[in-house]
């Protein structure tokens, strides 16, 4: 599927009316990866309760079609909430290798953006942006769940400017190389 | 600590019969750790033969952190040892720094504070009694939980100003007073929580299924929990009564009239009784609270922007919504202490998992592990 | 807190409160509009900007516009008051809000709009023979060879039940998301569709998930069995497909119609559970092994009570024909209890127990959801799946809940049978009152998937063992006795 | 039972222990004379109803704490107005006793007389070593772990003496005074 995506452009570039073809292509792509963000249930520390409560009965992920998911593979979105540990950074890097591709990663809260409180502890990573890619930060301490959600249509609108031309489709690589805020 | 030291494998041969142990790593991402904590489980089928805690994937240094940091500023960290109820958090730090200083709290931020800790152990009760049903199998008590959840959040959001974190209860006292209006929304939570305390039970309390998941499930005789240094529903789930509000009263717990639920067996459907019944034991305190509240400044005069006590050295510790909650403070006079130690009561509770998973299956590893409802900010501070 | 809460007091004149997103400057007392009635009464925490007015310069009254206060539209209620969402409130009540009324109306009318479509077209296997006949003159027109008339006619049914359980996977997983929500006291999907157009109550979100589940990057573990991991979501839906053929959606509606039928569905339904090993086994992954190994014990345990409450069904019917075994419950005893088979005294209400309890059993739900509980083994046996072919097992599982379903409806309730002996019920067509039959059995899935916690693994084969097995045989002796003094 | 007749008892036992010269506020704290006390007095208390190990910890009281010990340049805020409040640095307080030494402590609490007995012990700092009560007290299992991990104490007999907390390629022990962090590859 993704390969035939890649060369969807060059396909239609001849083709008159292609350009329909192509934004249609976005707009169901965007609609179907905005629309469905599937978060890994990943709570490292007080940020998760956060991240528990705007799943829960008031503020209700769901509605935008947000449900946690165990599992790394089945998973669109991480939510680095809590700090970022010297001990648990390597899972970390892991779990956001073993998601598929398209994945985005928010981060949540003073100390997965830059340490927050801990800013000069020993065992404290400075930023989860050290180790993954980051797409939408929080800050708070912790952040309200509006917050969260906030951040998650942010991250839908970030989304609705992928497009095919500028390789919706291809693989992106861990560090900030992404093409999808233009 | 690498995975060959963690659980070193050894398959024996049983009737003839080679047995193939698994090593498997539970955790440090895992749905029902309750954050980072990662178990070295080796199994053979469904049942474990060696269960080793790994802990530390959220130390951040706090003791370390609190030897360069005020004593005002402190509190702020408190909050974030045990997240989930961060009121006993800031009391106990409080509670030492006043011994150090020996400044007295006015009787009515007294009172506020026992109000707000008991309101602290029903939220976090809540919690637990949500994330418990997640780890049995049934989402729904968690969404039930966290509608009743917010509300309490709601209270303290409008007291304080925050819903997790709230660094409320201050040196000297706490940091705002209650209005009246916030009195009468107090008030009408707790009419509106105590049916839904029932509507709990049928829910999941007696519910066959988890009564069978729990049930004589994950059993500490009472000795065994005092030789582990257990506290909290824990312990009292073995039938220990110990509790630090009866032991050893601090903030005039001594004045309010509530009983410490006990259980039978120490199995996990104890422990998780004597919460759900702690929440009402704690509405019943916080209805006294109320009824006598006394009238009063909310803050004790001279305490310093930049408190400097004589070099000395303090304990105090208080009943947590997890068990027994110390900090021992050394002051050497400066302006920062000069040592804090955090007596964690879910690093005491969770060693003792060690030696009590064996034997049991990889089920019952999460029932037992929901059961001592460990928060692993506080585990690894 | 408590000198702001004074100022409202002294000044409610003054106490229109802002939306908190943008601050307005500061009014002065009289330049104030009259505020909304509710606005007095409710302490505005969550407005600190309107709270402390300052003593305004005398002269100018400069009329600030106060943007309009935003009500919640549900109680009136000022959005700002975060009380307003305590459920004390919310619950307070609902049948007098609109939204409920207009709720209750537009089911009965779906209900009773279905109803009267139904009885406009009637049954469908006329429409379906005439179908037939149109095909086989249009082969006869064109000299094709007269096996083409079936072989279209079969690839007809082919893709229809194809439709069915590709269908059933958009509208079950939407409304399983909705009934959980609504169990949970939350509303579920609500934006997903067009995001100008309509989204009512999120239709389209089980759609736009597959899209996306489409687009997902297809991960195979470096530790999996490359081929086995490909073939095994293969291997989990195929059953599920073969297994629809027999399956009675209604009179003489069925893709073949099988002497064996009941046979046929067990058989192949009990493939499925190859498919779930082979994707524990090869993931290479010990959750999923783990997951693999307990779907193994517990879908070949759970067949057995299930076969066995389906017995008496079949000794009364005399037939293993689900249509035979549907029409044997036609009619009422004393012209108002049907004949069904759940109300055949305590055989009836037992098989169907074991049966509803098995089918849950077998399609790895809660509370018997050990081979993928999602607290233990994170995901069980699909762990390691991503995009489509994890896409590829749920909808599996929901095609089973579906055939489990409309297995409940044809051996206890009757199949396409009315259950009440008047003129309008007893006009509405046999496959619209399978439908409804099928959707209240699912629904019953749904809701025990969202109330019950899970069983351990020794538990769940003690239940088996020990509890539904011997009473399944005991009911099969009680069917017997029946069928020898009281039914001859 | 008071402090006092609580002392008593334990001095009529074990006549060598003492007061501690600090006292540890609203609470009995006793010193031990020598280590080798430790194991027969805490079998004793144990005994007598004091079966419940509250706490084990230690103080390095090694001058103020090292500032190399905290990674301050790393996150330097910008955003900090002109004349705001310096962050705290450590400063030696004249007149308090800086030594080298570790001062162990272990908190002993009996349920059924609602008393708590504090127990010191001061070691000297360099190879601290103090006899593990894990075979008394399980819950001194980890605590002991906690205690070598961060301080860097060796308690004699522990079964399973590693790292508990910290990551495995932290070098040092953190809560020590001179403490210096290793710049490691998380860090700038």
């Amino acid at each position: 599927m993704a390969m035939i995506l890649e060369k969807l452009p060059g396909l239609t570039k001849g083709l008159p009316g292609g350009d329909l073809v192509l934004t249609t292509s976005d707009y169901l792509i965007d609609l179907g990866r905005r629309q469905s963000l599937w978060p890994m249930t990943f709570g490292l520390a007080c940020c998760a309760i956060e991240m528990m409560a705007s799943y829960a009965s008031r503020l209700d992920f769901d509605r935008m079609g947000v449900i946690p998911r165990a599992s790394p593979r089945q998973a669109d979105v991480m939510i680095v909430a809590g700090t970022v540990c010297k001990k648990m950074a390597d899972p970390i890097l892991e779990i956001y290798h073993q998601m598929p591709e398209p994945r985005f990663v928010i981060s949540m809260g003073s100390c997965a953006n830059c340490g927050g409180p801990y800013y000069d502890s020993y065992s404290v990573v400075k930023g989860v942006d050290r180790i993954v890619p980051v797409d939408v930060y929080i800050a708070g301490c912790p952040p309200r769940p509006e917050a969260l959600q906030y951040a998650v249509i942010k991250l839908q609108e970030k989304i609705a400017k992928m497009s095919l031309k500028k390789g919706l489709a291809t693989s992106q690589q861990v560090k900030g190389s992404r093409d999808i805020n233009a | 600590m690498s995975d060959s030291a963690l659980a070193p494998i050894d398959n024996e041969t049983i009737g003839g019969l080679k047995t193939d142990q698994m090593f498997i790593n539970m955790g440090p991402q895992h749905p029902s750790t309750h954050g980072v904590l990662r178990i070295a489980l080796t199994i053979e089928g469904e049942i474990i033969k060696k269960a080793i805690p790994d802990i530390g994937y959220l130390h951040r240094g706090t003791e370390k952190l609190a030897e360069v940091r005020g004593y005002h500023h402190i509190v702020v960290m408190t909050d974030r040892w045990d997240y989930v109820s961060a009121m006993p958090n800031n009391l106990v730090y409080c509670l030492a720094v006043e011994r150090l200083m020996g400044s007295k709290v006015p009787p009515r931020a007294d009172a506020l504070r026992v109000i707000m800790c008991e309101l602290n152990r029903v939220a976090s009760h809540l919690l637990f009694f949500g994330t418990y049903g997640i780890d049995t199998g049934a989402f729904t008590p968690f969404l039930y939980a966290f509608r009743e959840r917010e509300m309490v959040l709601d209270l303290f959001e409008m007291l304080c100003g925050a819903r997790l974190t709230y660094n409320y209860i201050r040196l000297g006292g706490v940091m705002t007073d209650a209005t009246p209006e916030w009195i009468a929304r107090l008030k009408e939570f707790i009419t509106y929580f105590k049916p839904r305390l029932d509507e709990y039970d049928t829910l999941l309390t007696y519910n066959p299924i988890f009564m069978a998941r729990t049930k004589g499930v994950g059993r500490i005789s009472a000795a065994d929990a005092v030789n582990w240094g257990l506290s909290g529903p824990n312990l009292r789930g073995s039938g220990v009564n110990y509790d630090v509000r009866k032991h050893d009263p601090y903030c005039g717990y001594e004045n309010y009239d509530f009983s410490v639920p006990l259980g039978a067996e120490g199995s996990c459907w104890d422990r998780y009784f004597c919460r759900v019944s702690e929440m009402r034991e704690s509405l019943k305190i916080i209805e006294q609270a109320l009824a006598k509240l006394p009238e009063g400044p909310v803050m004790a005069t001279g305490v310093a922007k930049v408190p400097k006590p004589a070099a000395g050295e303090a304990y105090a510790h208080v009943e947590a919504s997890r068990g027994e909650l110390g900090i021992y403070l050394v002051s050497d006079g400066g302006i920062s202490p000069f040592r804090m130690h955090v007596r964690a009561p879910s690093f005491m509770n969770l060693s003792m998992l060690e030696e009590k998973l064996i034997g049991m299956k990889v089920a019952d590893v999460i029932a037992v592990l929901g059961s001592i409802d460990i928060v692993l900010g506080e585990v690894d501070r | 807190m408590s000198d702001k809460h004074d100022e409202k007091k002294k000044k409610p004149e003054a106490a229109a409160p802002a939306p908190a997103p943008a601050p307005v400057p500061a009014p002065a007392p009289a330049s104030a509009p009259a505020p909304v009635p509710v606005a007095a009464a409710a302490p505005a925490a969550g407005a600190p900007a309107a709270a402390a007015p300052k003593p305004a310069p005398k002269p100018a009254p400069v009329k600030v516009p106060l943007p309009d206060p935003v009500l919640n539209r549900k109680n009136g209620r000022l959005l700002e008051d975060r009380f307003a969402t305590w459920p004390q409130r919310i619950f307070d009540s609902k049948w007098s809000r609109p939204g409920y009324q207009l709720g209750a109306a537009m089911l009965a009318g779906i209900f009773l709009g279905l109803a009267l479509f139904g009885g406009l077209i009637g049954e469908l296997a006329p429409w379906a023979d005439k179908l037939y006949a149109l095909i086989g003159s249009f082969v006869a027109a064109k000299g094709l060879p007269p096996l083409t008339t079936d072989a279209v006619w079969i690839a007809i049914k082919v893709l229809i039940v194809l439709h069915v359980i590709l269908l059933n996977g958009l509208w079950s997983i939407w409304w399983e998301r909705k009934i959980s929500a609504h169990i949970q006291s939350r509303v579920g999907p609500t934006y997903a569709g067009s995001p100008k157009g309509w989204n009512f109550h999120g239709w389209a979100q089980t759609a736009i998930d597959g899209i996306k589940l489409l687009l997902k990057e297809d991960i195979t573990p470096a530790a999996a069995d490359q081929w086995v991991h490909a073939l095994a979501p293969a291997i989990v839906i195929v059953p599920c497909v073969i297994a629809f053929a027999p399956v009675l959606f209604g009179r003489e509606m069925a893709a073949a119609s099988l002497d064996i039928g009941t046979l046929y569905i067990f058989a192949f339904a009990g493939i499925t559970v190859i498919g779930v090993v082979m994707a524990g086994w090869a993931s290479g992954n010990k959750y999923s092994l783990l997951g693999g190994l307990r779907a193994a014990a517990q879908i070949v345990s759970y067949e057995l009570p299930r076969g066995f409450s389906v017995v008496p069904v079949l000794m009364f019917a005399g037939s293993l024909d689900l249509s035979v075994i549907a029409d044997a419950q036609a009619g009422y005893w004393h012209g108002i209890v049907p004949r069904w088979f759940i109300f055949y005294p305590v055989v009836g209400q037992v098989g169907f127990l074991i049966f509803l309890i098995a089918s849950i059993a077998e399609t790895n739900r809660v509370p018997f959801d050990i081979p993928e509980a999602e607290s233990e083994l994170v995901g069980g046996f699909h762990t390691e799946y991503s995009g489509m072919k994890w896409s590829i097992f749920f909808l599996t599982e929901y095609g089973y809940v579906l055939l489990g379903s409309f297995l409940l409806a044809t051996f206890f309730l009757g199949g396409g049978a009315s259950p009440i002996n008047l003129a309008p019920f007893t006009l509405v067509p046999s496959w619209l009152w399978m439908l409804g039959k099928a959707m209240l059995m699912m629904f019953t899935f749904l809701w025990v998937r969202w109330t019950l916690p899970r069983f351990r693994v020794d538990q769940l084969m003690d239940f088996c063992w020990k509890f539904l097995l011997p009473w399944s045989f005991a009911n099969i002796l009680v069917a017997g006795l029946y069928l020898a003094f009281w039914l001859k | 039972m008071t402090q006092d007749e609580l002392f008593a008892k334990i001095q009529s036992q074990f006549p060598k222990i003492e007061k501690a010269a600090i006292q540890i506020k609203d609470y009995l704290t006793v010193r031990l004379a020598s280590k080798d006390d430790l194991i027969p007095v805490a079998k004793w208390l144990k005994g007598i109803g004091f079966d419940y190990l509250d706490m084990v910890t230690a103080t390095d009281y090694l001058g103020p704490v090292d500032m190399k010990g905290y990674i301050r340049q790393a996150n330097f805020n910008p955003f900090l107005p002109e004349g705001a409040t310096p962050e705290i640095e450590s400063a030696p307080t004249a007149g308090f006793p800086y030594r080298p030494a570790i001062d162990h402590l272990w908190s002993f609490v009996s349920n059924a007389d609602k008393a708590r007995v504090m127990v010191k012990l001061e070691t000297p700092r360099d190879g601290a070593s103090v006899p593990s009560l894990a075979a008394v007290f399980k819950t001194a299992n980890w605590q002991e772990r906690e205690n070598f991990d961060l301080l860097g104490i060796n308690y004699e007999g522990h079964q399973n003496q590693t790292k508990i907390l910290t990551p495995d390629f932290l070098q040092g022990h953190p809560l020590r005074k001179d403490y210096v962090h290793v710049k490691d590859r998380f860090d700038e």
